[in-house]
């Protein structure tokens, strides 16, 4: 007998994964999805599933609501004809759609796979040609890189630079996956603060932050301000409100 | 016209360089056309073939690169050390698959067809060198733009992009029109 | 009985190793006798020389390693000295325009601008000489500054910086605005 709490769950890489897994597992039809069942289903699965990073569990989190907001259509009477003009579209087509498309590539990730396998039959060999040649780098002519490449050139491409940089719709959010996440510890902070304080007695709040890239980096700059303060080692000290912060070091 | 002489240099070369070697390089290297590598090789190619041999060239777009004969692998791997090989997820296998077929990609449009945020296994394909940076969307914020590299070419042991074995168009044309379809009869019946 | 099979495995074993493999070696791993192996080995190597290929097959005692045909040599050598291609890309242009036009300016302040790590592209272009090292920063960390070089100024045929064409009064006042601003929401930010 299946004890439903003894079957392990398999890991599904995502919320569209998932969907079709209850599809298939039900016999269902992609094109008419009994929502009331799946979404009973899938909402098993998620108060079951293992702890996952936030990104995942968020997306299967989103999936939820929107089965849960397709259920609630489906649920409601059909409205009489008061429209006709108006055509009515499945609460359920967008997910359709998004399933289809997702059922192609997960299906072409599977024969990548076996694809993978026959292709590890293969065996290539390491280079044997003497260290001193295979390492050998002709040096790069900096005429032939840049060939073609006008100053005019160099300015629109500046130019489209800066563009880019306003563009960027959200700041915040585009940092994220593109550069790299540099991990700035307080300590080495605290320490290239103290540094900085014996070679100047006197310095601006504000000028710290110059050259800091990430809001991380800002916020553990400005702990390593309230640490070397704690210490006794600076003292700020502002003449306005608003206005710049002052910091006096003490082991200059 | 192919020399026995080029074709000689050639095998002795691709032995020795281990890696793939683009005829272009070899071309120039050598004082010949591309198109005489390419011949040359192709004949090489097939002699291993027609042979039998225990070493195979493949090719990958206009590359070459030596190998051993698939089917002598039980024999080889109880001597030779298979190299070790990342693992593919499945997540990372359908990121993949979305970068293979819809190639230049951005990540935005992989996490969507993946209905989940797919930066984590774009920056893993990076790293192994399945997939690279090949220039950036005309879009706001011009997003970088993903294709998949020649190391992708022999993990899979595909000889070229256009000969993507895996689904014919056929296939994919049918998938869309079921889609489509689909889409238009249920909107009738409502 | 020497088989073609047998001779199939070991030249793809030899090929793959790379290095010399003992007979005694390889008789364990194939379950065949180690005369077997030496003379399979030794039919191997000669079918190498009389068909004058571009690899041969050398017996040291009891052990063989596969090498490439003497005569080659010359060629192997022209094909890994071959100069790899430096491409300029995106990347590296980019990078370039904003040391051109703002420096001294440090690599976090060229990722900011681009939206990018940039480390690769400025180390590249170090490598160059076409930016370098012009001091550090005054900020903590102390944080290296780059320039453009004498070279790029040759590269472009300009004699010096003051003739880099200008951005707009109208961008550089704009810029200024945008520099302020940002500073401003950064302090509130904390």
């Amino acid at each position: 007998m299946e004890d439903a709490l003894d079957v392990k769950l398999p890991a599904f890489s995502g919320p569209l994964e998932l969907l079709l897994h209850l599809i298939e597992k039900n016999k269902v039809s992609i094109y008419d999805i009994p929502i009331a069942v799946i979404t009973d289903q899938y909402m098993a699965y998620l108060d079951r599933m293992e702890e996952t990073d936030l990104d995942t569990m968020s997306a299967f989190l989103v999936m939820a609501s929107t089965l849960l907001s397709i259920k609630a259509k489906m649920l409601l009477p059909e409205k009489k004809k008061q429209d006709e003009e108006e055509e009515e579209v499945d609460p359920r087509q967008e997910l359709v759609e998004a399933l289809l498309e997702y059922k192609m590539y997960h299906e072409l990730a599977a024969e990548l796979k076996v694809r993978e396998g026959a292709a590890g039959l293969v065996l290539y060999k390491d280079p044997t040609i003497p260290k001193e040649v295979r390492e050998y780098e002709a040096p790069v002519s900096p005429d032939e890189l840049l060939d073609g490449i006008t100053l005019k050139k160099l300015n629109e491409v500046f130019n489209e630079v800066l563009r880019r940089q306003k563009e960027r719709v959200d700041p915040i959010r585009s940092k994220f996956g593109s550069i790299k996440k540099e991990k700035v510890s307080l300590e080495k902070k605290t320490g290239e603060l103290l540094d900085f304080a014996r070679n100047h007695s006197h310095f601006s709040f504000k000028n710290l932050f110059e050259g800091t890239t990430s809001k991380t980096e800002v916020i553990v700059t400005f702990l390593a301000v309230l640490e070397l303060m704690k210490t006794g080692q600076i003292k700020a000290r502002q003449e306005e409100i608003f206005g710049d912060i002052e910091m006096e070091s003490q082991v200059a | 016209m192919v020399t026995d002489e080029l074709k000689k240099e050639l095998e002795g070369i691709y032995f020795a360089l281990g890696r793939s070697l683009s005829a272009e390089t070899a071309a120039k290297a050598l004082g010949v056309s591309e198109k005489e590598i390419i011949e040359a090789s192709e004949e090489l190619s097939k002699e291993y073939e027609n042979e039998d041999r225990g070493i195979r060239l493949v090719r990958y777009e206009d590359s070459f690169q030596m190998c051993t004969a698939r089917d002598i692998y039980p024999s080889l791997i109880k001597i030779a050390k298979q190299p070790k090989k990342a693992v593919l997820t499945n997540a990372l296998l359908e990121t993949l698959s979305i970068v293979a077929y819809r190639q230049p990609v951005t990540k935005s449009a992989i996490a969507k067809i993946r209905g989940v945020n797919s930066d984590h296994s774009v920056n893993k394909l990076v790293e192994y060198e399945l997939i690279e940076e090949v220039g950036r969307m005309d879009a706001p914020g011009r997003p970088i733009l993903f294709g998949t590299t020649e190391e992708f070419l022999r993990v899979f042991g595909i000889e070229s992009l256009s000969s993507l074995p895996l689904l014919s168009d056929e296939q994919i044309a049918e998938f869309k029109k079921e889609a489509t379809e689909e889409a238009e009869k249920e909107t009738i019946d409502i």
